[in-house]
């Protein structure tokens, strides 16, 4: 069965949803981000759903589910790269997605987790990378 | 009319993609597309969860300028006791959203419900772009 | 056709190959990667091969020339999470990976190409992420 | 004997899937199994390629305690004028670089090739875990 990738970037997951899901694959991308974030200690997770577009009232659920189950867990979820038109047929519908975060890119995200990408300077002291500023507002 | 056998999961993926492509196809506006897909991903779903499995039905329709896409879902389960009460938000008898129902009426231009109890549910969607 | 996603965090593309890399989609994700640092002007790229069990000749062959390209565009690729199967077998087989780095993870990996991810303090400063660190030697 | 059809690019992957999962039921150790798999990627892709196409077949292998794999890739293409400069690290017809046949080679225990002007070429190969 196919299933879907969740990298882990220091104390962050990342998962980017690029193929079509079905019902229990759904579920199962649920159970494996659990799982990880209890045997990686994660403090943040990405979702990445640029790719989807569809988005209907199950996978709605799931989603905010696992966001809130990870919450217990004291690891927070963003969800990035909604579509507009997702966004809004989800509103038409009457779903809001309670305790969902969103963010328009993955590095949009990691900065509404608390994280940044920064370079390293030779003194080995990090510092913030202009060019990731940028982006943040930016398309991806 | 095209037919989509309703049996699981899959089935559903494959039905709300055949919308969505027929949508692409036709000109729709990404808006209208994504209204009909989304409503055909729940009425599908609702063919295999509820209805124990069925078929969708779906063409294109011309009328003067405009285009559009008319879906029919039809299963043999055990169908909808009290229609009005399952078309109400939250309404569900498996403990989840209930959004499907009345979400899909929403997303779609006109939207037909029928069921006799023991006979099955059939559900008509028609979204224009 | 499926296609692998190029993903993008700041400065650095990330990929991540979860599929079975028959010979033109290896060509295809040679050119999406090299597209997308031309449209993002991105300056590092991890590519996480740790799904791959097989990387025969005609893969790393893509692989070295794709790192070579994108040196060519300023830009740096790290191959990251090669099995040491894999790295045996091509070393058994006479290939070497001329101009190739390598990391262990992808932590290890955005720390090769100058990169951290860092947590955002307070005050707007970035501060490097014990969290982070211990991680880079450990397991996946 | 089993027998995988190559014609193109796909099927070497199924050939090279069909030899790590074979290697992998049989307890092959994951050094064993990443080199057979790979010899068998390097030469499926030699039969579609400088081929013409042809065919893979295999078979597991049993002497004592001793488990193997055995490969044979048939093709009916132009076959190999001068084998031995073909086994040469860096030989390539078509300028790529030409590790495939010495590669295979070095990951086997038992490689043999054999090929008749204008008849295709056939190779044999086992891996021993
Ligand atoms: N095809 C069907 N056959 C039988 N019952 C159905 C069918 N579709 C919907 N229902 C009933 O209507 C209720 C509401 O459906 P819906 O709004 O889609 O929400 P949900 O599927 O989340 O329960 C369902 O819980 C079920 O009891
Ligand atoms: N099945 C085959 N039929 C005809 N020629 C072949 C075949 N396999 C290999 N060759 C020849 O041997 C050369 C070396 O093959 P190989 O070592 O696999 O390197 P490469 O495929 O990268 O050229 C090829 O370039 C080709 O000329």
């Amino acid at each position: 069965m196919q299933s879907i990738p969740v990298l882990k970037i220091g104390p962050v997951l990342l998962v980017s949803i690029q193929t079509e899901l079905h019902d229990s694959l759904a579920v199962n991308l649920q159970d494996t981000i659990l799982y990880k974030i209890r045997d990686t200690r994660a403090r943040a997770v990405l979702i990445d759903i640029t790719a989807m577009e569809i988005v209907d009232s199950f996978i709605a659920r799931i989603l905010s589910e696992t966001t809130q189950m990870a919450s217990v867990m004291d690891a927070r979820v963003v969800l990035v790269g909604m579509r507009p038109a997702v966004t809004m047929t989800l509103v038409d519908m009457g779903m809001t997605l309670p305790g969902i975060d969103t963010a328009i890119n993955i590095e949009a995200g990691l900065f509404k987790l608390g994280y940044e990408l920064c370079a390293i300077r030779q003194d080995g002291h990090a510092v913030r990378e202009p060019a990731l500023m940028e982006t943040v507002d930016g398309q991806d | 009319m095209d037919k989509i056998e309703i049996r699981d999961e899959h089935d559903v993926v494959l039905a709300r993609t055949a919308a969505r492509d027929v949508a692409g196809a036709q000109g729709f506006s990404v808006m209208a597309k994504t209204r009909i897909a989304t409503a055909v991903s729940e009425l599908a779903r609702n063919v295999f969860l509820h209805g124990d499995g069925g078929y969708m039905e779906y063409e294109v329709l011309r009328e003067g300028n405009k285009i559009g896409i008319h879906c029919r879902f039809v299963d043999q389960g055990p169908g909808i006791p009290n229609i009005e009460q399952a078309m109400q938000d939250g309404f569900s008898s498996i403990a989840t959203l209930g959004h499907g129902l009345p979400g899909a009426r929403r997303l779609v231009d006109d939207f037909k419900i029928h069921s006799e109890p023991g006979r099955g549910v059939r559900v008509e969607i028609i979204k224009w772009n």
